[in-house]
């Protein structure tokens, strides 16, 4: 009896498989009608409107909020359905997952700022055999996994004109601190390696860089971080903290300890969480470049490579009000870069921090 | 027979006494707490001058606070055998809320953080009613609810923070003012602690938690409401937590969705090291107390001796291991003694 | 039946029925029935919302993306029959993926040397925290392993710090990707594991021991079950899935990182929860246990073809696990009640 | 206004499978103390825990003053004036003296609910005065000896002020001093118009102190006499319902060579220079008061709680034994005292509990063999006669004395020479306790060692060949099935006069 009991348990299971595969076989075959034959995907002319889709690296981010919202923008002209995407940790797992489903549901483009370089690699190939185009922006994907990248600005020059900031506030004269997030995209050391090329011209001689640390985009870590900065170095004149977290952490604990005009604050920034620090002074001025601008990019790139660009080197996309980048080399792959980062200062804070 | 009596009295005051040094050997955690913070202490002043200063203290103490409050109510969830996981959720609903209504309609700082305190209680009490009137394990009940609220925050926020311009100074300053020259979280704390120690240690309610974690049989024997008193610390913990999320907020002027995730681990861990045992009905605000400026320390002096931040986990780790391996030995050898005392 | 008074059950006969009878009510009132029903419903809610998901490719291949974590599923599911719990096993993959690459990476191992070294830090980490929690039974298994959670992933960082480790031979990284005609391998492996979870627990001694233990651990011991010794095996094989956990994960990305995996032994606990394991005891079969990973697998992947905000899915998930572990708590109609 | 402070008529109360009590009558006066006697399981548990509101009974009415009483909690049974030390401490172990004296009637301070400690210590501190003991009322109560812990139980019953007191087993754990002592206490409360009930085993102390007898059997009411009106002897009759000799059936058993003997073990803080055999075929009693540590050295034989001290042979050979399953292998086989809890795995089905021991012997390199488990299950369960449907009903529906045949029936199933039973008969009903018996019985005719642990004085007469007395951690005396009586038994588990002072620290 104990025999029947699981066979008919096993009976009951095979019927139910039975059921989901023959709707199965069904299914597609009534969807591809107006398609031919499953397999090139981005189709974005033929049969309904083109996908797009954006991926950020979390939810509940305003940075990638802002982010969509210029990508949602650039398709909206350009014409096409946009799907928004996040995984609730910033974790690459998260991302492949996501990027699976969009290969399911043949989107035609997707545009992502990875969580990892390289972990992203097998799906994002698996998206393009699949005829998606790929195009990763601001944080970068290696170039195996990617078509293009969209960069916010050029690498260079955000750590160049970070340094080239904190000289200027402090007189070139005294130590300063760098307070990062853990990067674990790898933009943030990128940054840093530019800020210390930058510290070898002469006219820096006098400043030094004592501390790299580490507040890994946590509230209350970024805070006790900056506070041993503060006692560790108490001559410390200046810190740069190139991450949204870090810097207003770091200027909420400059503002309540009223060190206005000791120790300077620059980085990078988003203008509303930075207001208050720059109308007190705290940090003179900040930088970052216009979210809503790198994912308008990002959309009309998304456009022009379903379109048929390659990102190739040389080519130029059209980014709409934006005008035309070229496509230049970026390591082994390929970017178009937006302009310099922004600069954010007591005369213009208060038109940009209710934007982003 | 008077002989007798006097005798019996004899061997009874000797065996007060032993009693007396037995009661001295379980206070030892809480010593042994205190020399390991002492000698930590004038190892990290030796190694980073800057320490003690008065100022460094006072950073570390205001930073500790907001830890200090969520502890001591863990520790009653704890000591009636229970554990809740999903404070840290809590801190972000309450805390995103609250700064939603501050940006928009400015609210008194004492009204916010009472709304704050509400949704906490609300979450809290369902918490307690899944745990108490359903029977769902505590482990499994508050995972749940920790996914359901950290989702709802994301819901409510859409994605966007509120940051600090948004924020009026009044609410503000419910994190950076002072009463008498102390920061207000340390002085809401100190008020939280003499408020708990005087619940716990001079109330019907306070010993009944004890009670229930202690034995729940004989608790039910002794007339006392088990579901009353579980929904109530987890209520209790939960407005805590509710209050934490404001401060938390106006310490750190800005509010995002993903506030205090995997808090609650870290307020579990102060637990642990302040002698709370999580098979319940042992635990003390002193313990406690001691416990998160423990890790308040470390989490202080970490940063200050330079100490790689990747090996930072890896030591609390290890730190909360031996602290609770410590005190297994340390009471085994209580009990041993106990035993060895007693006749055969 | 259970009113049976003390005289009347005098008077049965000496001669005890040794073959089961079949209740067809019984066996319609098994827990995996309520589970295939969600399933089904799963099945027919995302297809009438998505026109993608009932496609055969994209239905099967769709496993892979929510399997690698469900192998960590099985052995959670014996510690929680057990009355124990694990959540250190998402450091668990976290160490012993960071230490596979660095064995491979840095010191220059064979690939196949390194995935045996994988496993082998895995079954380490479960032996710490079975040992832990046998030789300190004041200490219940949640503290020993929140303390373990803690120190396996610091542990991962002190090796890798915030790098991430790759360049995997091309074989060892189609792994988590490749298929057998349409199956991936994935499923493969997970159906092979599935297979020898059920029968371990189910057709052998070994597994009624973990039964036993997980309805009275005293009189188990009490009747010569070695409770020590199955409790630190049983915590060794979730430190192993959870290295099968890492290998998968690895491959399909093609590197690791010390911060991988973090949460995964809540959304573990939360399947093994669904699947009807008690959370008390000695209740609890596999076969629940994979339905539930296929239920949450596939209304994560459903959910996600109409692109459902992930913060939804939180909400969603933390609901059906509430009304999973409250469902039978409730009083049910009497009619429905089992024995 | 009644004459009697309480009356209880006609009380019946069910328990799933089991009838705890039927039809039962008591009725008790203003200053009496009431002995309630009978065997275990007759009921006299429930029947306390009726009276103090932890259960409520299926029928019957009770009533306070002449009134009608319901209580539905031990709350409402506490605020009437009643209090009851059960039989196992239960107390909280966590918190202090003070505390477990005054939990569920603390002193508050009328306005602001403030716990008055100081008032509370003090009282706590003159309340075990009054106990003749100076235990600190701020020391936590696990560490205090159960004796004490004893103490403090009485005295939190009287600092309730309560007009009904129930004692239940109080001097199971006492010396004979420390019972003279509450003897007395319980005196001056009787003078001071309290009422008390009094459970016991021992007859010394119902003649030392009851007026008024009531006895229960097998969940039901015998009568109620006055201590001076009823002979022991048919006392006796009443709570065991038929002559001891009748109960047990005199086999006479071959005794061969000595197949299990311990040497001098001890265990710090339990029990020190055991030594004894067991013989082949033999019946050894090993009896004592409760708390005497006759469980704690079966279970260090049988691997459960090791011993620190001394040696075990099996067969002549030395042996260590460090957990169960070694026992098992030398071919030891325990059945616990606490079958619910130590024993059997109510939620499991009658053929599995049998098998859980020995499931290597019939399964095959590791896997389950069903049907051959139900065949043994079922021949071994006919074996000891266990009364059900089928292997496969729940242990959970069955009575008490069929459990026990079921924890009987897991012991054969393993290579089992010697068995050590714990308190066999514990809460079984009477007709079972002559089946149990008479497996008892059976097994040694068939050549197996036998270990007998039991409170029951008739018992241990009724079926030892050779009876062990334990008192204070050691054996007393031991003396041949010819030697014993009841009177010689306990006067050496009692001992007349302290031999030994509870409160020195002994070097083990």
């Amino acid at each position: 009896m104990g025999k029947f009991k699981n066979v008919l348990m096993l009976l009951l299971m095979l019927l139910l498989l039975a059921a989901c595969g023959n709707t199965s076989t069904e299914a597609p075959a009534t969807e591809s009608e107006g398609e031919g034959e499953a397999g090139t995907a981005g189709d974005a002319g033929e049969g309904g409107t083109a996908k797009y889709a954006f991926v950020f690296k979390n939810t509940g981010n305003p940075y990638g909020e802002k982010m969509y919202e210029g990508f949602e923008k650039a398709i909206n002209e350009a014409g096409g359905e946009v799907i928004y995407r996040s995984p609730d940790q910033p974790t690459a797992e998260g991302q492949i997952q996501i990027i699976e489903q969009l290969i399911t549901q043949k989107v035609s483009a997707i545009a992502i700022a990875g969580n990892d370089n390289d972990a992203l690699e097998p799906v994002l190939k698996k998206a393009m055999e699949n005829g998606i185009k790929v195009l990763s922006v601001d944080s970068a994907v290696n170039s195996n996994s990617r078509m293009l990248h969209v960069n916010q600005a050029n690498p260079e020059r955000i750590g160049r004109v970070q340094i080239q900031a904190i000289g200027e506030m402090i007189n070139y004269e005294g130590q300063i601190a760098i307070l990062s997030a853990t990067s674990q995209a790898t933009n943030q050391n990128l940054w840093i390696e530019w800020m210390q090329e930058e510290l070898k011209d002469p006219k820096y001689a006098n400043m030094e860089l004592v501390k790299v640390a580490y507040g890994d985009d946590l509230r209350d870590k970024s805070v006790s971080e900056t506070e041993a900065l503060l006692k560790s170095y108490p001559d410390l004149k200046g810190i740069i903290a190139p991450t949204t977290v870090g810097i207003a952490a770091a200027g909420k604990v400059l503002t309540d300890k009223g060190l206005a005009g000791e120790v300077a604050l620059t980085g990078l920034g988003l203008p509303s969480e930075m207001a208050s620090y720059i109308e007190n002074g705290v940090s003179p001025w900040m930088y970052l470049w216009n979210p809503i601008d790198v994912g308008y990019a990002a959309g009309y790139a998304s456009v022009e490579l379903v379109n048929g660009k390659t990102g190739a080197l040389g080519e130029t996309f059209e980014i709409g009000e934006l005008g035309s980048f070229e496509v230049v080399e970026d390591g082994d792959g390929t970017q178009i870069m937006l302009g310099d980062p922004f600069k954010f200062d007591s005369s213009n804070i208060s038109e940009w921090k209710d934007v982003y | 027979m008077n002989e007798h009596v006097i005798q019996q009295t004899d061997n009874i005051e000797k065996h007060t006494l032993s009693n007396k040094l037995l009661a001295n050997i379980s206070k030892f955690r809480e010593l042994g707490l205190i020399v390991f913070i002492v000698i930590l202490c004038a190892f990290i002043q030796w190694r980073n001058s800057s320490f003690l200063t008065i100022e460094n203290i006072n950073d570390m103490i205001t930073n500790a606070a907001i830890l200090s409050i969520l502890a001591v109510g863990m520790m009653l969830v704890l000591v009636t055998r229970g554990i809740d996981l999903s404070i840290g959720a809590i801190i972000a609903l309450s805390g995103m809320i609250c700064a939603q209504l501050v940006s928009q309609f400015s609210l008194n700082p004492l009204l916010i953080i009472l709304i704050g305190i509400v949704i906490g209680i609300v979450c809290g009490v369902l918490n307690g009613v899944l745990i108490a009137k359903i029977g769902i394990l505590p482990i499994i009940a508050t995972l749940a609810l920790m996914n359901v609220f950290r989702g709802l925050t994301y819901r409510i926020s859409n994605g966007e923070w509120v940051s600090s311009y948004q924020m009026t100074d009044s609410f503000l300053s419910i994190a950076t003012g002072k009463v008498f020259g102390i920061n207000n979280l340390i002085v809401i704390a100190i008020v939280i602690y003499i408020i708990f120690y005087y619940v716990i240690n001079h109330t019907v309610i306070g010993r009944q938690i004890y009670a229930v974690g202690s034995n729940p049989e004989s608790a039910k024997v002794s007339g006392i409401n088990e579901n009353k008193i579980l929904i109530l610390v987890y209520s209790t913990l939960g407005g805590l937590s509710g209050l934490a999320g404001v401060l938390w907020v106006s310490k750190f002027a800005s509010a995002q969705g993903d506030t205090a995730t995997g808090y609650e681990l870290t307020v579990i861990a102060v637990c642990i090291l302040g002698g709370v045992s999580i098979a319940g009905g042992a635990g003390k605000v002193s313990g406690v107390l001691l416990g998160a400026l423990l890790l308040g320390i470390l989490q202080n002096a970490l940063p200050l001796l330079n100490v790689s931040p990747f090996w930072q986990t890896g030591i609390q780790g290890a730190i909360i291991l031996i602290a609770v391996i410590l005190n297994t030995l340390v009471k085994r050898s209580v009990d041993r003694n106990n035993l060895v005392r007693r006749k055969i | 039946m259970n009113n049976k008074s003390l005289a009347e059950e005098n008077y049965l006969p000496n001669n005890l029925a040794n073959k089961k009878e079949f209740s067809l009510k019984s066996f319609f009132l098994q827990w995996e029935w309520l589970l295939i029903l969600i399933l089904f419903l799963v099945f027919i809610i995302n297809s009438i919302l998505s026109p993608y998901f009932l496609d055969a490719n994209s239905l099967l291949g769709a496993t892979s993306t929510f399997l690698d974590k469900a192998f960590i599923v099985f052995p959670m599911a014996l510690i929680m029959i057990m009355r124990d719990i694990d959540i250190s096993v998402g450091s668990t993959v976290a160490l012993s993926g960071v230490v596979m690459a660095t064995v491979y990476n840095s010191f220059g191992f064979p690939m196949e040397i390194a995935i045996l070294v994988c496993l082998a830090v895995g079954a380490l980490c479960g032996l710490i925290n079975g040992l832990l929690i046998v030789k300190f039974k004041e200490l219940s298994a949640v503290i020993v392993t929140l303390g373990t959670m803690i120190l396996f992933r610091g542990i991962a960082y002190i090796i890798l710090e915030d790098q991430a480790s790759g360049n995997f031979p091309d074989w060892f990284n189609y792994f988590g990707w490749g298929t057998a005609g349409n199956i991936p391998f994935i499923l493969i492996a997970f159906i092979i594991v599935a297979i020898v979870f059920t029968l371990l627990l189910h057709k052998t001694t070994f597994g009624r021991n973990v039964y036993a233990i997980g309805s009275n651990p005293t009189a188990s011991r009490f009747s010569g079950v070695s409770v020590d010794k199955i409790r630190v095996i049983v915590f060794v094989l979730a430190g192993v899935m959870a290295a099968v956990t890492a290998i998968f994960l690895a491959s399909r990305m093609g590197s690791t990182r010390p911060n991988v995996a973090s949460g995964y032994e809540l959304e573990v606990i939360t399947m093994a929860a669904l699947g009807g394991i008690s959370t008390v005891g000695g209740k609890g079969r596999m076969l629940g246990t994979i339905l539930a990973v296929f239920i949450i697998g596939f209304l994560q992947y459903g959910l996600g073809l109409i692109n459902i905000p992930s913060q939804t899915l939180l909400i969603i998930i933390g609901a059906l696990l509430i009304l999973a572990v409250a469902t039978p708590k409730l009083k049910l109609p009497k009619f429905l009640l089992r024995k | 206004m009644s004459e009697y402070v309480l009356e209880l008529k006609g009380i019946t109360k069910e328990f799933p499978g089991v009838k705890a009590l039927d039809n039962v009558h008591f009725k008790l006066k203003k200053g009496e103390i009431h002995a309630l006697m009978g065997e275990n399981g007759a009921g006299k548990s429930t029947f306390i825990k009726i009276i103090t509101g932890v259960h409520s009974p299926n029928k019957g009415e009770m009533y306070l003053y002449g009134e009608k009483v319901e209580f539905n909690n031990p709350k409402d049974a506490q605020v009437k004036g009643i209090a009851a030390i059960y039989q196992h401490v239960t107390n909280f172990p966590d918190l202090t003296v003070t505390e477990n004296i005054f939990m569920g009637h603390e002193k508050v301070s009328p306005i602001t609910r403030r716990l008055l400690w100081k008032e509370m210590h003090y009282e706590a501190r003159s309340l075990l005065r009054q106990l003749g003991s100076t235990i600190d009322p701020k020391v936590e109560m696990g560490s205090l000896s159960v004796a004490q812990q004893q103490i403090v139980e009485i005295a939190k019953a009287i600092s309730t002020k309560a007009k009904i007191i129930i004692m239940d087993e109080p001097t199971a754990a006492l010396t004979a001093r420390e019972s003279e002592e509450l003897y007395k206490i319980a005196e001056k409360l009787r003078d001071d118009g309290v009422s008390i009930i009094f459970i016991s085993h021992r007859f010394e102390d119902m003649y030392r102190l009851a007026t008024q007898v009531t006895v229960l059997r097998d969940a039901k009411y015998m009568g109620s006499w006055g201590v001076d009106e009823i002979s022991n002897e048919q006392l006796i009759v009443q709570m065991v319902g038929r002559e001891i000799s009748q109960v047990f059936p005199n086999k006479h058993n071959e005794i061969k060579e000595s197949i299990l003997e311990i040497k001098n073990l001890g265990k710090i803080g339990y029990f020190a220079d055991i030594s004894f055999n067991v013989r082949k075929g033999e019946i050894v009693g090993l009896t004592g008061l409760v708390g005497a540590g006759r469980t704690e050295v079966c279970q260090a034989i049988c691997g459960i709680a090791p011993a620190d001290k001394g040696e075990i042979f099996i067969k002549g050979k030395k042996v260590k034994i460090k957990k169960p399953k070694d026992a098992m292998n030398f071919g030891i086989g325990y059945l616990p005292e606490d079958r619910q809890l130590q024993g059997l795995i109510l939620s499991w089905d009658i053929g599995r509990n049998i098998t859980l021991p020995s499931m290597k012997k019939y399964s095959q390199k590791g896997w389950l063999n069903p049907k051959r488990e139900a065949t043994v299950a079922k021949e071994l369960a006919e074996k000891v006669s266990v009364k059900a449907n089928s292997i496969f009903d729940l242990v959970s529906s069955l009575s008490g004395g069929n459990q026990q045949k079921v924890s009987v029936a897991k012991l054969l199933t393993a290579d089992v020479e010697v068995i050590i039973l714990d308190e066999p008969t514990k809460g079984v009903d009477v007709g079972a306790k002559s089946a149990i018996y008479e497996i008892i019985n059976d097994l040694a005719a068939q050549g197996y060692g036998v270990l007998l642990v039991s409170s029951e004085m008739p018992e241990i007469l009724g079926l030892s060949d050779r009876i062990i007395v334990m008192k204070e951690g050691r054996i007393a005396t031991t003396l041949s099935k010819e030697e014993a009586t009841q009177e010689r038994i306990l006067e050496a588990a009692m001992g007349s006069e302290p031999t030994n002072n509870r409160e020195v620290v002994v070097e083990v």
